[in-house]
């Protein structure tokens, strides 16, 4: 319901109220009265076809780099990922009833049976 | 000499006029109706014989395929297509998707009254080019109409006949554990491309419907696998509900699970957008030229490699594997590394797109 | 897709999950409640409860409009499509919200149904829509339902001082917007969570789209007043994780404190013309009733007296009658936390996203259809190999 | 033990409920709809295979029929039948009128949002019945949503496949001069039957729908000319347009004339004195149980003795003769003795009722 | 336009101002406002839903006695009647273009040929 | 059925056809106007032409109240239904008339086509049914678009005056109820008639239906006056046949009078309740546009100043104004029995019952449509054998 999506305002209205916004190609006019401070390049968060606020690059491109600085183990660990890649090249045949198993109800790794 | 003038009547008016009762009342208007608009654009001799029905030529051996579909699309006209179009290629695939080659078509037409005369031409003669294209003759046909209010315009619905060879067998039935799941190409197009014609939601983009006619990549298919035809357990094309209602079908039908990962399922960057703008899933969303293919797990390589050598699968993928599930859950690898159900749709994800 | 793409990476997700796991202490466990919808969605679309440690529990909020509304608002708005000949507007999600039982002949009517019956109902992408509509029917009634929280609460004010500027003589809204920080206390005065302590909550991710618009000043009396850690998250999956991850860090620390992972849109002040816009058209209610909440005192808003021509409940002269949820439905404990969807005998069985019982149920954001859509296969138990 | 549920659906309303589009999106509302209405009604083995279409086994030899029907009838229910049963038997007689044996039928159902269920059970419980009555199955089918006012009620569009055995033509175009015309039994039933149900008219008479499967009729008249079934030249059912229009058609597509004795054709007084009271013409009014046979002379008197000894062609009748005329005037001589043309059906005599 | 049938009075409802009228055996509820004088076994003549005036019996009678005595010439002397009987019952496989010929364009009959 | 079957018995058309052959002088020509649409059904459909001696010709005259409707009257409730939103209900005949070309984007409009832009246009069986429309729309304007003769006339009478006692506030009539006599004495002093003699009529068959309302005497006129015989008969074959072979004797006698053959059904007064209810609502229109015989002085009604708001000309402000008919069409000529159908040269070509150019195409009791639907035949020439 709370449905948003960050969207490149591509021009805007005369009068400043409406404005065409980009999202990855797809085009859609918007009401821009909210964000009476954006501008053609700037990207918005629309809502129900309405601009409620603006992105902030640099802030956007902070918590990014925070994100990366957090590599401390390896990634590619989830621990049922091994059976599902396994599947995905064609290495197994098949997973038995229940597996592969949750981790959240797991407290390791089960064994993949053949069918 | 005769008092009596040529057996003259005043042509459609294919300009300005409108469709009225008098068209469905199936006196002279209907008949004029359908020598002067439906019979040149879809002509071939065994709709010329302009009987109740069509007589034809019994297919030498093999089974019997028969599939039908109404076709209620709105807007009538999109990106990519049309109803006319839509209606040929709908019944086509379903005839392909039980192995077969289609023969032939019957059309039965449900007009509103005070539907264009000239949108009528070009749904009609947009059907007959795309029957034409895929070599399938539409063989017989029935209009009615009914009064303003009562319809939308124009509904079609279509009933294929085609014959599919000894050996062939793809019901959504067959599909066994162990077995790979492959799509022809990249999924959601169709559904983005009529939504951008709904006038509340008005959105651009460049994507076109997908609808074509699959038969012709199914016979690519089948002719990879040599003698061994019914390596090719299931096909299916995954129109209303989309990708993820259509293998949640086949699992059901199959009695399996499935596991999909999501980073190798195609979809167009657009299709994304589009979606996440309108808060979709393109898994949900309509194809009308795309085909879902499970087969045994030897098989893969040779069908997939048929898939991509067809224009209409140059972009198939390889996208998961049919697992034993007694609940039959259709689970997905997500790109984040999670893991998730890929349900049913549930309720209406997009009302008449085909 | 600039500033989503990058916020749904797998590799760093495994990065995130991995610095979660080794600090995440193994002795003890960690519950944490998503205040928002989009927060349980965003969690079981792209699997992330898969990647936190099995110490870290995500107990899912009231923070979806269509899953608090109560029935009754639903039947007064029923009503007047049926009724009162109305066209009534509101958005998708609050179609398949099942009204009073019986008045559909034995089932409950929704919107949906109350529409098949020949009610004029439509769904719109944007109160603009239904603005539209008013303007191209003269000659019907039009009403606006209109839910939502904060976030959507501007766009509801702009179409009512718009349909004042036009002096629009056949539009009106049926208000039903909510507001969240009273939610939030509600569920902190809760007995489960204040006195019980049955419901060990550990902290909270805060709306996102919510405190674009109000900003995350609002959130920081509970930081202070009830020791609860508060972390403002985007509702991208990385996002979640990293707020995840902040929360972690806070309780592990020993702090409770408002923090912002969604510092690119969020500021502590919010957006102040939307703000603005807002207090020029609505006024607090007193009293309004959530769906698992009961009456919250001041948790929602009314149009003010200046717009009341617009206000529907006045101008159709709307009585308001509170209708019990299903006897079995959990929704209410569900709302508040008490609840998992597994714990209501009627989910799954009697209650599906097909016939769904109650409202949690209904929208993908509640807690119930998040999990049957997307998490069934969590309950499938291990088989010993 | 696995906390989830019996994979429990709670069953379909069918007292009160109503059409929904979640009906029609193809999820699990559509699944449920096919599975607890559709599925029981029409139970059979091609339709469980519950493909996107059906795989039948080949008929042997002879041509393949197919026929399509649209029915938008209004009202849906009517004295002597529905639009269930009469989507049947309009398709089965369109395949039959073609000298075949109807074997299978596809059914497409466009259905309008809020229709009640229990309506739609009705129909198709019916629609089943008139099928395993006229043993054929209904192998495949597809079911749409629009949303209320876009249609009415339910739409049913019927094709039928059959087989004609070698030797059988009964093409319109056949008729010859000199050839026999034959009716089955009384006109106009049905088109009255429909009308006494319209608000607007609400006039009261016994008569009901003579709606019913011909191809037993059908497959008695070709028996009675062994070795020469080439004999019976054209077979129409007169439906919409009822008789006049059928002739005029076969006349059309023969270019040949006719000519008609007012008195020997079969009307039942009730539909007289209806027609009279409405101001129609009961030669123009549809049947749904009658066909119209055009035979060589030399045939005429088996092939009614035929007719005359199955129940539905109790009341056959010779009506009349083919001419030579290069106008193809459609002629009667009236019962007062005069004559006059009998026309094509112009403009609409009776909005929808097939 | 001016259809008009004569129908035969079922029953009077109450106030007098519709009856039910039988024809062939088909009812229909009319207004007969318009006949006052209209009682149950009386013929009304019905027009547009409404009795417009009603069948005198006896005068009915006298037409039909008159049209009775008309009897001068035998029946079955239309100019055409021969060929079309002819066809009738068989007796001719087909009538050539143009025949059978109306009577009021020409001075007798024709021949029938064989085509 | 009673009253009908006996009066369509072969063989009493064979008696009076051998009567009529036997007492129809050879030497000369007789020429006979059926004035009624009724009649010249009746003679088409029962094939009467074929049993009437050569040298009787029945003239087609002007008695089809859906020929005769100007196209500028279609046009008015055309607009009522397209351009005012009312809800228009007609009688079924009147729908196909043409319209004026040109309105519907190249192809004349009619109301059924108006119907198929989306115009309210329904067909009622009975005045009252426009009525009930009005009762059950309330919302809506609903207008009667009135046609016919003196038959015709009584119902629409009734509801007028039964609308004014309910004082319905949303229904009107559009009156173009027209006179017969008026017509027939217009014919009588046509140039051809009466002048030049082109068209030689020897008498009428007077009206069958209008006589019941109307009475005997109204014709009495004609016959003093321009010495012309006229027999009022039924519209059962057997009734014109025996006007016919009463006017061949009033001619052979040199007899001029007006004589029943529908004795059963008209009286000389006609049905005094009739008029009256007519009297109270109506009054003579001081001139009123026929198709085909142009303006006529007093050969319509209108509806009287008491029940005004109950006129639609008055309740929309309407205005008529009159369109030519196309240039090659004769319905006219027809209409006045100047032409047969034949002898326009659209008859049959761009003019056919599906496409019809002129008024006489539509109602199956035009002369062109009867000719068309019933009489082609006779067109053919006879080839000598
Ligand atoms: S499963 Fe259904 S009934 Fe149970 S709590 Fe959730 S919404 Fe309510
Ligand atoms: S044939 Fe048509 S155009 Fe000619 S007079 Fe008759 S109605 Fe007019
Ligand atoms: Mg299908
Ligand atoms: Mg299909
Ligand atoms: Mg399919
Ligand atoms: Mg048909
Ligand atoms: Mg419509
Ligand atoms: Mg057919
Ligand atoms: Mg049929
Ligand atoms: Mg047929
Ligand atoms: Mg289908
Ligand atoms: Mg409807």
């Amino acid at each position: 319901m709370c449905l948003a999506l960050p969207a490149r305002v591509v021009s805007l209205a005369e009068g400043g109220m409406d404005a065409v916004v980009d999202l990855g190609g797809v085009r859609k006019s918007v009401c821009v009265a909210l964000v009476p401070e954006a501008r053609a390049g700037d990207y918005v968060i629309v809502h129900v076809g309405h601009a409620i606020g603006m992105i902030d690059p640099e802030e956007a491109a902070r918590t990014l780099a925070l994100f990366g600085e957090l590599a401390a183990l390896e990634a590619g660990d989830s621990v049922w990922a091994e059976p599902f890649d396994k599947l995905r090249t064609g290495s197994v045949e098949a997973l038995p009833p229940g597996q592969p198993a949750s981790p959240s109800t797991s407290s390791g790794r089960t064994e993949v049976m053949a069918p | 000499m005769s008092t009596i003038k040529k057996d003259y009547v005043r042509p459609l008016n294919v300009k300005t006029g409108r469709v009225d009762m008098n068209h469905g009342a199936g006196g002279r208007a209907a008949t004029q109706l359908i020598e002067e608009l439906f019979l040149p654009a879809f002509d071939n001799p065994f709709l010329r014989q302009g009987h109740d029905g069509a007589a034809l030529p019994l297919p030498a051996a093999g089974r019997l395929v028969v599939a039908t579909d109404a076709h209620v699309i709105s807007p009538l006209f999109f990106p990519g297509g049309d109803i006319g179009c839509l209606s040929v290629h709908g019944t086509v695939n379903d005839v392909a998707m039980n192995g077969a080659t289609p023969l032939y078509l019957s059309a039965s037409f449900i007009l509103e009254e005070g539907f264009p005369l000239a949108d009528l031409k070009r749904i009609v003669d947009s059907m007959g080019a795309a029957a034409r294209e895929a070599g399938v003759s539409i063989v017989t046909g029935d209009t009615k109409v009914v009064e303003k209010g009562k319809g939308d315009g124009v509904f079609i619905s279509t009933t294929g006949v085609g014959v599919a060879a000894p050996g062939v067998d793809t019901s959504g039935a067959n599909a066994r554990p162990g077995d790979v799941i492959l799509v022809s190409g990249t999924l959601g197009e169709h559904g983005v491309a009529v939504l951008s014609q709904r006038e509340s939601l008005a959105f651009e983009t460049a994507i076109v419907s997908d609808t074509a006619a699959l038969h012709a990549l199914v016979a690519d298919m089948l002719a990879a696998l040599p003698g061994r035809e019914g390596d090719l357990h299931v096909l299916r094309d995954p129109t209303r509900g989309g990708l993820a209602t259509t293998l949640n079908e086949i699992a059901r039908q199959s009695g399996v699970g499935m596991l999909l990962w999501e980073a190798d399922i195609p979809v167009l960057p657009q299709v994304d957008a589009a979606c996440e703008l309108l808060g979709l899933d393109p898994l949900y969303v309509a194809n009308e030229g795309k085909l879902v293919a499970i087969c045994a797990p030897e098989a893969a390589d040779a069908v997939l490699a048929a898939m991509r050598a067809h224009p209409l699968g140059a972009h198939a993928a390889r996208i998961g594997a049919v697992t034993e599930d007694p609940h039959r859950f259709v689970q997905m690898a997500t790109k984040l590394g999670g893991r998730r159900v890929v349900d049913w749709l549930s309720g209406e994800q997009l009302p008449r797109i085909c | 897709m600039k500033y989503i793409d990058e916020f749904r990476d797998g590799a760093i997700a495994q990065k995130i999950a991995a610095r979660l796991a080794a600090e995440a202490d193994p002795a003890r466990a960690y519950a944490f409640m998503e205040f928002c919808g989009g927060h349980t969605h965003a969690i079981s679309r792209y699997g992330v409860t898969e990647l936190l440690p099995p110490n870290v529990r995500m107990v899912h909020g009231p923070g979806c409009p269509v899953c608090v509304l109560p029935i009754g608002r639903i039947d007064l708005a029923i009503h007047l499509a049926l009724e009162r000949g109305a066209i009534v507007c509101t958005y998708g999600d609050t179609l398949r919200v099942p009204a009073s039982p019986g008045a559909g002949g034995g089932e409950a009517l929704s919107l949906m149904r109350a529409k098949a019956r020949g009610g004029d109902i439509r769904m719109v992408y944007s109160a603009a829509d239904a603005l539209q509509a008013a303007r191209t029917n003269p000659g019907r009634e039009v009403v606006f339902l209109a839910i939502g929280f904060e976030t959507t609460t501007p766009p509801t004010a702009l179409v009512i001082r718009q349909a004042a500027a036009e002096d629009l003589k056949n539009f009106s809204v049926l208000c039903c917007h909510v507001l969240t920080p009273a939610a939030i206390t509600h569920i902190l005065h809760s007995p489960e969570v204040r006195d019980w302590r049955t419901v060990p909550l550990d902290g909270f991710i805060g709306p996102a789209h919510v405190s674009i618009v109000i900003g995350s000043a609002p959130y920081e009396g509970f930081a202070r007043d009830y020791r609860k850690p508060v972390v403002i998250a985007g509702f991208e999956p990385l996002d979640v994780m990293q707020a995840v991850l902040m929360l972690v860090r806070q309780v592990n620390e020993g702090r409770a404190e408002v923090e912002n992972e969604f510092t690119r849109a969020v500021t502590r002040q919010g957006n102040a013309a939307a703000q603005a816009v807002v207090a020029e058209v609505f006024e607090p209610r007193e009293s309004f009733e959530w769906r698992g909440l009961g009456e919250v005192p001041n948790s929602a808003l009314q149009i003010r007296p200046e717009f009341e021509r617009f206000d529907a409940e006045k101008r159709f002269g709307l009585t308001y009658r509170p209708v019990p949820d299903h006897k079995q439905c959990a929704c209410g404990e569900i709302l508040r936390g008490v609840k998992r969807p597994t714990d209501c005998k009627l989910f799954g069985t009697v209650c599906t996203p097909e016939s769904p019982m109650g409202s949690c149920m209904v929208s993908s954001e509640g807690a119930c259809a998040a999990h049957y859509a997307y998490g069934r296969f969590r309950d499938i138990p291990v088989v010993a190999a």
